[in-house]
Protein backbone atom coordinates (compact mmCIF):
# COMPACT_ATOMS: atom_id res chain seq x y z
CA UNK A 1 0.00 0.00 0.00
CA UNK A 2 1.00 3.35 -0.92
CA UNK A 3 0.65 5.72 1.76
CA UNK A 4 0.59 9.63 1.97
CA UNK A 5 0.51 12.13 3.97
CA UNK A 6 -0.58 15.99 3.98
CA UNK A 7 0.28 19.35 6.02
CA UNK A 8 0.85 18.74 9.42
CA UNK A 9 0.33 15.28 9.55
CA UNK A 10 3.82 15.11 7.10
CA UNK A 11 5.44 17.54 9.40
CA UNK A 12 4.50 15.10 12.35
CA UNK A 13 5.14 11.83 10.89
CA UNK A 14 8.40 13.19 9.04
CA UNK A 15 7.47 11.95 5.55
CA UNK A 16 5.30 12.78 2.85
CA UNK A 17 4.95 9.01 1.44
CA UNK A 18 5.69 5.62 2.93
CA UNK A 19 4.98 1.74 1.41
CA UNK A 20 4.03 -0.18 3.87
CA UNK A 21 3.20 -3.65 3.36
CA UNK A 22 0.78 -4.97 6.97
CA UNK A 23 0.71 -8.67 7.75
CA UNK A 24 -1.67 -10.98 5.61
CA UNK A 25 -5.11 -10.79 7.76
CA UNK A 26 -4.46 -7.34 9.98
CA UNK A 27 -5.81 -4.52 7.63
CA UNK A 28 -9.21 -5.14 5.96
CA UNK A 29 -10.33 -1.29 6.21
CA UNK A 30 -8.98 1.79 6.67
CA UNK A 31 -9.29 2.02 10.11
CA UNK A 32 -7.74 -1.21 10.62
CA UNK A 33 -4.73 0.92 8.86
CA UNK A 34 -4.79 3.55 11.06
CA UNK A 35 -4.59 1.28 14.06
CA UNK A 36 -1.51 -0.56 12.35
CA UNK A 37 0.23 2.76 11.55
CA UNK A 38 -0.27 3.77 14.70
CA UNK A 39 2.27 0.98 15.94
CA UNK A 40 5.14 1.73 13.84
CA UNK A 41 6.12 4.71 15.57
CA UNK A 42 6.11 7.38 18.02
CA UNK A 43 5.16 9.82 15.71
CA UNK A 44 2.70 7.39 13.62
CA UNK A 45 1.15 7.29 16.92
CA UNK A 46 0.54 11.38 17.80
CA UNK A 47 -0.06 12.18 14.34
CA UNK A 48 -3.19 9.66 13.98
CA UNK A 49 -4.13 9.57 17.67
CA UNK A 50 -7.74 11.93 16.73
CA UNK A 51 -9.32 10.69 13.94
CA UNK A 52 -12.22 13.70 14.11
CA UNK A 53 -9.00 15.79 12.76
CA UNK A 54 -8.66 13.15 10.08
CA UNK A 55 -9.76 13.07 6.87
CA UNK A 56 -8.67 10.13 4.69
CA UNK A 57 -9.14 8.70 0.84
CA UNK A 58 -8.67 5.62 -0.53
CA UNK A 59 -7.45 5.57 -4.35
CA UNK A 60 -8.14 9.55 -4.01
CA UNK A 61 -12.02 9.34 -3.05
CA UNK A 62 -12.71 10.63 0.20
CA UNK A 63 -13.43 7.29 2.68
CA UNK A 64 -14.27 5.95 5.91
CA UNK A 65 -13.03 4.01 8.51
CA UNK A 66 -14.83 1.12 7.39
CA UNK A 67 -13.97 1.48 3.75
CA UNK A 68 -11.60 -1.41 2.34
CA UNK A 69 -8.25 -1.37 1.62
CA UNK A 70 -6.10 -4.08 -0.31
CA UNK A 71 -2.55 -4.25 -1.24
CA UNK A 72 -1.90 -1.35 -4.44
CA UNK A 73 -3.66 0.61 -2.91
CA UNK A 74 -3.24 4.32 -2.41
CA UNK A 75 -4.40 5.81 1.13
CA UNK A 76 -4.00 9.58 2.34
CA UNK A 77 -4.38 11.13 5.49
CA UNK A 78 -4.73 14.64 5.80
CA UNK A 79 -6.45 17.12 7.84
CA UNK A 80 -9.85 18.91 7.11
CA UNK A 81 -8.97 21.14 3.48
CA UNK A 82 -8.63 24.87 4.10
CA UNK A 83 -7.90 26.09 0.26
CA UNK A 84 -10.29 28.65 -1.57
CA UNK B 1 -15.85 21.26 -18.20
CA UNK B 2 -12.39 23.09 -17.22
CA UNK B 3 -10.80 22.67 -14.24
CA UNK B 4 -7.35 23.39 -13.40
CA UNK B 5 -5.11 23.53 -11.09
CA UNK B 6 -1.82 25.31 -11.21
CA UNK B 7 1.42 26.99 -9.67
CA UNK B 8 1.06 30.35 -11.57
CA UNK B 9 -1.05 33.23 -11.51
CA UNK B 10 -4.10 33.29 -14.00
CA UNK B 11 -4.75 36.20 -15.68
CA UNK B 12 -9.28 37.34 -15.09
CA UNK B 13 -9.64 39.04 -18.12
CA UNK B 14 -8.29 37.02 -20.94
CA UNK B 15 -10.34 33.71 -18.80
CA UNK B 16 -12.93 35.95 -18.78
CA UNK B 17 -12.91 36.98 -22.58
CA UNK B 18 -12.50 33.16 -23.53
CA UNK B 19 -14.93 31.74 -21.34
CA UNK B 20 -18.12 31.11 -23.44
CA UNK B 21 -17.18 33.21 -26.57
CA UNK B 22 -20.02 33.29 -29.11
CA UNK B 23 -22.39 31.60 -26.90
CA UNK B 24 -25.05 34.00 -27.84
CA UNK B 25 -27.69 32.27 -25.03
CA UNK B 26 -25.67 33.34 -22.12
CA UNK B 27 -26.96 36.10 -20.51
CA UNK B 28 -25.01 35.91 -17.29
CA UNK B 29 -21.33 35.24 -15.98
CA UNK B 30 -20.65 35.28 -12.26
CA UNK B 31 -17.52 35.39 -11.23
CA UNK B 32 -15.30 34.65 -7.72
CA UNK B 33 -11.57 35.63 -7.32
CA UNK B 34 -10.08 34.74 -3.73
CA UNK B 35 -7.19 36.70 -2.63
CA UNK B 36 -4.35 36.11 -0.12
CA UNK B 37 -5.00 38.67 2.28
CA UNK B 38 -2.50 40.21 4.69
CA UNK B 39 -4.57 39.63 7.79
CA UNK B 40 -5.78 36.14 7.44
CA UNK B 41 -4.72 34.95 10.74
CA UNK B 42 -7.53 34.50 13.30
CA UNK B 43 -4.88 33.68 16.45
CA UNK B 44 -3.44 37.17 16.21
CA UNK B 45 -0.06 35.95 15.26
CA UNK B 46 0.56 38.92 13.92
CA UNK B 47 0.28 39.77 10.16
CA UNK B 48 0.28 37.17 7.30
CA UNK B 49 3.62 37.78 5.39
CA UNK B 50 3.19 34.77 2.33
CA UNK B 51 1.15 31.30 2.48
CA UNK B 52 1.98 28.35 0.93
CA UNK B 53 -1.53 26.56 -0.50
CA UNK B 54 -0.26 22.73 -0.52
CA UNK B 55 -2.25 19.92 -2.26
CA UNK B 56 -2.45 16.28 -3.38
CA UNK B 57 -1.74 16.45 -6.74
CA UNK B 58 -4.65 13.74 -8.50
CA UNK B 59 -6.90 13.63 -6.49
CA UNK B 60 -7.50 17.48 -6.39
CA UNK B 61 -7.98 17.48 -10.18
CA UNK B 62 -10.83 14.73 -9.06
CA UNK B 63 -12.57 16.36 -6.56
CA UNK B 64 -12.84 19.39 -8.61
CA UNK B 65 -14.46 17.71 -11.12
CA UNK B 66 -16.95 16.00 -8.97
CA UNK B 67 -17.69 19.03 -7.89
CA UNK B 68 -18.57 20.88 -11.05
CA UNK B 69 -19.98 17.70 -12.36
CA UNK B 70 -22.34 18.41 -9.34
CA UNK B 71 -23.20 22.07 -9.92
CA UNK B 72 -24.07 20.98 -13.28
CA UNK B 73 -26.49 18.90 -12.46
CA UNK B 74 -28.24 21.64 -10.30
CA UNK B 75 -28.28 24.59 -12.13
CA UNK B 76 -28.66 24.89 -16.28
CA UNK B 77 -24.81 26.27 -16.87
CA UNK B 78 -23.29 26.93 -20.42
CA UNK B 79 -20.36 26.60 -18.91
CA UNK B 80 -17.95 26.46 -15.78
CA UNK B 81 -14.48 26.89 -15.18
CA UNK B 82 -12.30 26.75 -12.26
CA UNK B 83 -8.60 27.42 -11.87
CA UNK B 84 -6.83 27.16 -8.19
CA UNK B 85 -3.29 27.64 -7.64
CA UNK B 86 -0.73 26.01 -5.52
CA UNK B 87 2.35 26.82 -4.31
CA UNK B 88 3.89 30.00 -2.27
CA UNK B 89 2.02 33.24 -2.61
CA UNK B 90 1.64 36.95 -1.21
CA UNK B 91 -0.65 38.69 0.28
CA UNK B 92 -2.46 40.86 -2.96
CA UNK B 93 -2.18 37.45 -4.99
CA UNK B 94 -4.95 36.22 -6.61
CA UNK B 95 -5.88 32.05 -5.36
CA UNK B 96 -8.58 30.60 -7.02
CA UNK B 97 -11.25 31.55 -9.75
CA UNK B 98 -14.80 30.05 -10.61
CA UNK B 99 -16.37 31.52 -13.32
CA UNK B 100 -20.21 30.31 -14.17
CA UNK B 101 -21.98 31.56 -17.21
CA UNK B 102 -26.12 30.91 -17.68
CA UNK B 103 -29.10 31.93 -19.63
CA UNK B 104 -29.95 33.72 -15.88
CA UNK B 105 -28.17 35.63 -13.18
CA UNK B 106 -29.77 33.57 -10.57
CA UNK B 107 -28.14 30.18 -11.60
CA UNK B 108 -25.11 32.06 -12.17
CA UNK B 109 -24.68 33.45 -8.73
CA UNK B 110 -25.97 30.43 -6.82
CA UNK B 111 -23.76 27.85 -9.31
CA UNK B 112 -20.61 30.43 -8.34
CA UNK B 113 -21.26 30.22 -4.71
CA UNK B 114 -22.02 26.45 -4.25
CA UNK B 115 -18.91 25.92 -6.21
CA UNK B 116 -16.73 28.02 -3.70
CA UNK B 117 -18.55 26.35 -0.66
CA UNK B 118 -17.44 22.90 -1.84
CA UNK B 119 -14.58 23.89 -2.96
CA UNK B 120 -13.60 24.96 0.69
CA UNK B 121 -14.90 21.72 2.29
CA UNK B 122 -13.73 18.95 -0.16
CA UNK B 123 -10.76 20.21 -2.53
CA UNK B 124 -7.52 18.68 -0.79
CA UNK B 125 -5.56 21.74 -0.64
CA UNK B 126 -4.11 23.03 2.76
CA UNK B 127 -2.39 26.33 3.73
CA UNK B 128 0.61 26.96 5.47
CA UNK B 129 0.84 30.64 6.80
CA UNK B 130 4.17 32.79 7.10
CA UNK B 131 3.61 34.89 10.04
CA UNK B 132 6.20 36.69 12.44
CA UNK B 133 5.70 33.61 15.12
CA UNK B 134 6.94 31.19 11.81
CA UNK B 135 5.09 28.70 10.02
CA UNK B 136 1.13 27.56 10.93
CA UNK B 137 -1.10 25.38 9.49
CA UNK B 138 -4.73 27.23 8.68
CA UNK B 139 -7.47 25.42 10.79
CA UNK B 140 -10.40 24.05 9.29
CA UNK B 141 -13.49 27.16 9.85
CA UNK B 142 -16.72 25.44 10.93
CA UNK B 143 -18.42 28.46 8.83
CA UNK B 144 -17.12 26.71 5.82
CA UNK B 145 -18.78 23.48 6.71
CA UNK B 146 -21.64 25.71 7.40
CA UNK B 147 -22.01 27.86 3.89
CA UNK B 148 -21.13 24.07 2.16
CA UNK B 149 -24.00 22.50 4.30
CA UNK B 150 -26.95 24.74 3.06
CA UNK B 151 -26.59 22.99 -0.25
CA UNK B 152 -27.65 19.77 0.72
CA UNK B 153 -26.97 16.48 -0.35
CA UNK B 154 -23.02 16.69 0.83
CA UNK B 155 -21.92 13.15 0.02
CA UNK B 156 -18.58 13.56 0.87
CA UNK C 1 -17.17 54.32 -4.53
CA UNK C 2 -18.00 54.15 -8.24
CA UNK C 3 -20.78 54.12 -10.62
CA UNK C 4 -20.40 54.49 -14.52
CA UNK C 5 -22.85 54.93 -17.34
CA UNK C 6 -21.81 54.94 -20.63
CA UNK C 7 -22.36 54.10 -24.51
CA UNK C 8 -18.98 52.44 -24.74
CA UNK C 9 -17.53 48.33 -23.65
CA UNK C 10 -15.76 48.06 -20.91
CA UNK C 11 -12.76 45.66 -20.38
CA UNK C 12 -13.96 43.32 -17.16
CA UNK C 13 -10.01 42.48 -16.87
CA UNK C 14 -9.01 46.11 -17.19
CA UNK C 15 -11.41 47.02 -14.25
CA UNK C 16 -11.35 43.82 -12.20
CA UNK C 17 -6.87 44.74 -12.54
CA UNK C 18 -7.87 48.11 -11.20
CA UNK C 19 -10.13 47.54 -8.61
CA UNK C 20 -8.93 47.91 -4.92
CA UNK C 21 -5.31 47.13 -6.40
CA UNK C 22 -3.07 47.19 -3.52
CA UNK C 23 -5.68 46.62 -0.63
CA UNK C 24 -4.17 43.30 1.51
CA UNK C 25 -7.32 43.16 2.91
CA UNK C 26 -9.73 42.16 0.67
CA UNK C 27 -9.62 38.53 0.22
CA UNK C 28 -12.94 38.34 -1.52
CA UNK C 29 -14.23 39.64 -4.99
CA UNK C 30 -17.52 38.51 -6.79
CA UNK C 31 -18.35 40.11 -9.99
CA UNK C 32 -21.32 39.52 -12.48
CA UNK C 33 -21.50 40.29 -16.31
CA UNK C 34 -25.04 40.68 -17.59
CA UNK C 35 -24.78 40.32 -21.93
CA UNK C 36 -27.72 40.37 -24.82
CA UNK C 37 -29.03 37.08 -25.32
CA UNK C 38 -30.30 36.36 -28.80
CA UNK C 39 -32.84 33.83 -27.40
CA UNK C 40 -34.31 36.92 -24.76
CA UNK C 41 -37.73 37.68 -26.15
CA UNK C 42 -40.34 35.72 -23.95
CA UNK C 43 -43.82 35.95 -26.57
CA UNK C 44 -42.27 33.81 -29.76
CA UNK C 45 -41.79 37.02 -31.80
CA UNK C 46 -38.16 35.16 -33.35
CA UNK C 47 -34.92 35.90 -32.02
CA UNK C 48 -33.36 38.93 -31.32
CA UNK C 49 -31.10 40.49 -33.39
CA UNK C 50 -30.46 43.47 -31.04
CA UNK C 51 -31.40 45.79 -28.53
CA UNK C 52 -31.35 49.62 -27.53
CA UNK C 53 -31.13 50.09 -24.08
CA UNK C 54 -32.64 53.77 -23.30
CA UNK C 55 -32.06 55.62 -20.01
CA UNK C 56 -32.74 58.68 -17.84
CA UNK C 57 -29.30 60.34 -17.49
CA UNK C 58 -29.14 62.49 -14.80
CA UNK C 59 -31.63 59.80 -12.38
CA UNK C 60 -30.05 56.72 -13.62
CA UNK C 61 -26.73 57.63 -12.16
CA UNK C 62 -28.57 59.44 -9.06
CA UNK C 63 -30.03 55.85 -8.61
CA UNK C 64 -27.35 53.70 -8.85
CA UNK C 65 -25.21 55.36 -6.05
CA UNK C 66 -28.14 55.15 -3.98
CA UNK C 67 -28.35 51.53 -4.89
CA UNK C 68 -24.74 51.41 -3.93
CA UNK C 69 -24.09 53.38 -0.82
CA UNK C 70 -27.33 50.90 0.61
CA UNK C 71 -24.80 47.74 -0.35
CA UNK C 72 -22.30 49.51 1.40
CA UNK C 73 -24.71 50.16 4.51
CA UNK C 74 -25.57 46.64 4.33
CA UNK C 75 -22.43 44.67 4.37
CA UNK C 76 -18.43 45.52 4.99
CA UNK C 77 -17.73 46.02 1.33
CA UNK C 78 -14.07 47.56 0.79
CA UNK C 79 -15.12 48.11 -2.99
CA UNK C 80 -17.63 48.39 -5.20
CA UNK C 81 -17.67 49.21 -9.18
CA UNK C 82 -21.00 49.26 -11.37
CA UNK C 83 -20.70 49.94 -15.18
CA UNK C 84 -23.69 50.03 -17.05
CA UNK C 85 -23.98 51.04 -20.63
CA UNK C 86 -27.10 52.45 -22.84
CA UNK C 87 -27.44 52.42 -26.59
CA UNK C 88 -27.97 49.58 -29.02
CA UNK C 89 -25.77 46.18 -28.46
CA UNK C 90 -26.32 43.35 -30.44
CA UNK C 91 -26.29 39.34 -29.11
CA UNK C 92 -23.17 38.44 -27.28
CA UNK C 93 -22.28 42.39 -26.09
CA UNK C 94 -21.71 42.57 -22.44
CA UNK C 95 -24.47 45.75 -21.19
CA UNK C 96 -23.56 45.44 -17.34
CA UNK C 97 -21.12 44.93 -14.99
CA UNK C 98 -20.95 44.65 -11.10
CA UNK C 99 -17.83 44.50 -8.74
CA UNK C 100 -17.59 43.83 -5.06
CA UNK C 101 -14.98 43.12 -2.86
CA UNK C 102 -14.44 42.27 0.74
CA UNK C 103 -12.96 40.10 3.62
CA UNK C 104 -14.85 37.24 2.78
CA UNK C 105 -16.50 35.38 0.22
CA UNK C 106 -20.08 35.79 1.50
CA UNK C 107 -20.09 39.27 1.67
CA UNK C 108 -19.05 40.06 -1.96
CA UNK C 109 -21.18 37.34 -3.09
CA UNK C 110 -24.43 38.60 -1.25
CA UNK C 111 -23.91 42.34 -2.35
CA UNK C 112 -23.36 41.84 -5.96
CA UNK C 113 -26.60 39.45 -6.23
CA UNK C 114 -28.16 42.51 -4.49
CA UNK C 115 -26.71 45.15 -6.76
CA UNK C 116 -28.28 43.15 -9.46
CA UNK C 117 -31.52 42.62 -8.09
CA UNK C 118 -32.38 46.60 -7.24
CA UNK C 119 -30.50 47.97 -10.09
CA UNK C 120 -32.90 45.64 -12.13
CA UNK C 121 -35.96 47.67 -10.53
CA UNK C 122 -34.65 50.39 -9.29
CA UNK C 123 -32.21 51.96 -12.54
CA UNK C 124 -34.00 54.09 -15.16
CA UNK C 125 -32.89 51.56 -17.97
CA UNK C 126 -35.43 50.48 -20.65
CA UNK C 127 -34.87 47.40 -23.14
CA UNK C 128 -36.22 47.85 -26.83
CA UNK C 129 -35.83 44.73 -28.50
CA UNK C 130 -35.55 44.53 -32.53
CA UNK C 131 -37.01 41.48 -33.41
CA UNK C 132 -38.22 40.02 -36.90
CA UNK C 133 -41.38 41.40 -35.84
CA UNK C 134 -40.28 44.96 -35.12
CA UNK C 135 -39.12 46.58 -32.23
CA UNK C 136 -40.59 45.83 -29.05
CA UNK C 137 -40.29 47.47 -25.62
CA UNK C 138 -39.45 44.62 -23.09
CA UNK C 139 -42.30 44.27 -20.24
CA UNK C 140 -40.62 44.27 -16.56
CA UNK C 141 -40.52 40.61 -15.01
CA UNK C 142 -42.12 39.73 -11.96
CA UNK C 143 -39.52 37.63 -11.08
CA UNK C 144 -37.25 40.38 -11.13
CA UNK C 145 -39.57 42.30 -8.23
CA UNK C 146 -39.62 39.21 -6.26
CA UNK C 147 -35.21 38.87 -6.23
CA UNK C 148 -35.75 42.36 -5.25
CA UNK C 149 -37.87 42.00 -2.47
CA UNK C 150 -35.68 39.28 -0.91
CA UNK C 151 -33.47 41.90 0.40
CA UNK C 152 -36.27 43.75 2.16
CA UNK C 153 -36.69 47.55 3.17
CA UNK C 154 -36.86 48.66 -0.46
CA UNK C 155 -37.71 52.04 -0.66
CA UNK C 156 -37.83 52.88 -3.48
CA UNK D 1 -42.83 72.34 -15.00
CA UNK D 2 -40.72 69.89 -17.16
CA UNK D 3 -41.98 66.91 -18.33
CA UNK D 4 -39.96 63.78 -19.12
CA UNK D 5 -41.54 60.55 -21.24
CA UNK D 6 -39.20 57.33 -21.32
CA UNK D 7 -39.70 54.00 -23.20
CA UNK D 8 -43.18 53.27 -24.55
CA UNK D 9 -44.60 56.43 -22.87
CA UNK D 10 -42.56 58.63 -25.24
CA UNK D 11 -43.41 56.97 -28.24
CA UNK D 12 -47.33 56.86 -27.52
CA UNK D 13 -47.13 60.27 -27.11
CA UNK D 14 -44.65 61.68 -29.60
CA UNK D 15 -42.48 63.27 -27.50
CA UNK D 16 -39.44 62.77 -25.00
CA UNK D 17 -40.00 66.04 -22.98
CA UNK D 18 -42.21 68.70 -22.91
CA UNK D 19 -42.72 72.34 -20.90
CA UNK D 20 -46.01 72.57 -18.94
CA UNK D 21 -47.97 75.54 -17.39
CA UNK D 22 -50.81 73.74 -15.68
CA UNK D 23 -53.17 76.90 -14.94
CA UNK D 24 -52.64 78.58 -11.08
CA UNK D 25 -54.30 76.21 -8.44
CA UNK D 26 -54.77 72.98 -10.49
CA UNK D 27 -51.80 71.19 -9.90
CA UNK D 28 -50.43 70.84 -6.74
CA UNK D 29 -49.74 66.66 -6.85
CA UNK D 30 -48.55 64.13 -9.07
CA UNK D 31 -51.81 62.70 -9.22
CA UNK D 32 -53.36 66.40 -10.04
CA UNK D 33 -50.29 66.49 -12.73
CA UNK D 34 -51.44 63.41 -14.79
CA UNK D 35 -55.06 63.94 -14.54
CA UNK D 36 -54.20 67.58 -16.08
CA UNK D 37 -52.17 66.03 -18.60
CA UNK D 38 -53.97 63.21 -19.69
CA UNK D 39 -56.59 66.25 -20.83
CA UNK D 40 -54.04 67.65 -23.20
CA UNK D 41 -54.51 65.56 -26.24
CA UNK D 42 -55.90 61.62 -26.44
CA UNK D 43 -51.78 60.42 -27.02
CA UNK D 44 -51.50 61.85 -23.97
CA UNK D 45 -54.70 60.09 -22.43
CA UNK D 46 -53.74 57.08 -23.94
CA UNK D 47 -50.25 57.16 -22.32
CA UNK D 48 -51.31 57.91 -19.10
CA UNK D 49 -54.41 55.88 -18.64
CA UNK D 50 -53.29 52.90 -16.72
CA UNK D 51 -51.16 54.58 -13.61
CA UNK D 52 -50.23 50.75 -12.39
CA UNK D 53 -48.39 50.06 -15.25
CA UNK D 54 -46.59 53.72 -14.50
CA UNK D 55 -43.88 54.84 -12.65
CA UNK D 56 -42.69 58.71 -12.15
CA UNK D 57 -39.72 60.97 -10.62
CA UNK D 58 -39.83 64.02 -9.21
CA UNK D 59 -36.64 65.49 -9.64
CA UNK D 60 -35.10 62.46 -10.12
CA UNK D 61 -36.33 60.73 -7.28
CA UNK D 62 -38.87 58.16 -7.24
CA UNK D 63 -42.47 59.95 -6.26
CA UNK D 64 -46.06 58.57 -5.77
CA UNK D 65 -49.15 59.48 -6.98
CA UNK D 66 -49.68 62.39 -3.88
CA UNK D 67 -45.89 63.89 -4.56
CA UNK D 68 -46.19 67.35 -4.32
CA UNK D 69 -44.59 69.45 -7.23
CA UNK D 70 -44.06 72.52 -8.19
CA UNK D 71 -43.39 75.12 -10.91
CA UNK D 72 -39.54 74.20 -11.94
CA UNK D 73 -39.92 70.84 -11.09
CA UNK D 74 -38.35 68.29 -13.68
CA UNK D 75 -41.20 65.22 -13.29
CA UNK D 76 -40.56 61.99 -15.52
CA UNK D 77 -42.72 59.30 -16.41
CA UNK D 78 -42.13 55.98 -17.28
CA UNK D 79 -42.57 52.22 -17.31
CA UNK D 80 -41.51 49.60 -14.58
CA UNK D 81 -37.59 49.63 -15.65
CA UNK D 82 -35.90 46.64 -17.12
CA UNK D 83 -31.89 47.18 -17.29
CA UNK D 84 -29.54 44.95 -16.31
Amino acid sequence: MKILYFAWLRDTIGTGHEDVSPPAGTVATVGDLIAWLKDQSPAHAKALVDTDRLRFAVNQDYAKPDTPVKAGDEIAFFPPVTGG
Amino acid sequence: MAVRVQREDFDVGAEMAAFCAGDTSVGAVASFVGLVRADKTAEGSGAVSAMTLEHYPGMTERQLEAIEADARERWPLHDVLVVHRYGRMEPGERIVLVLTASSHRQAAFDACAFLMDWLKTKAPFWKLEETPNGGRWVDARESDDAAAARWGGDEG
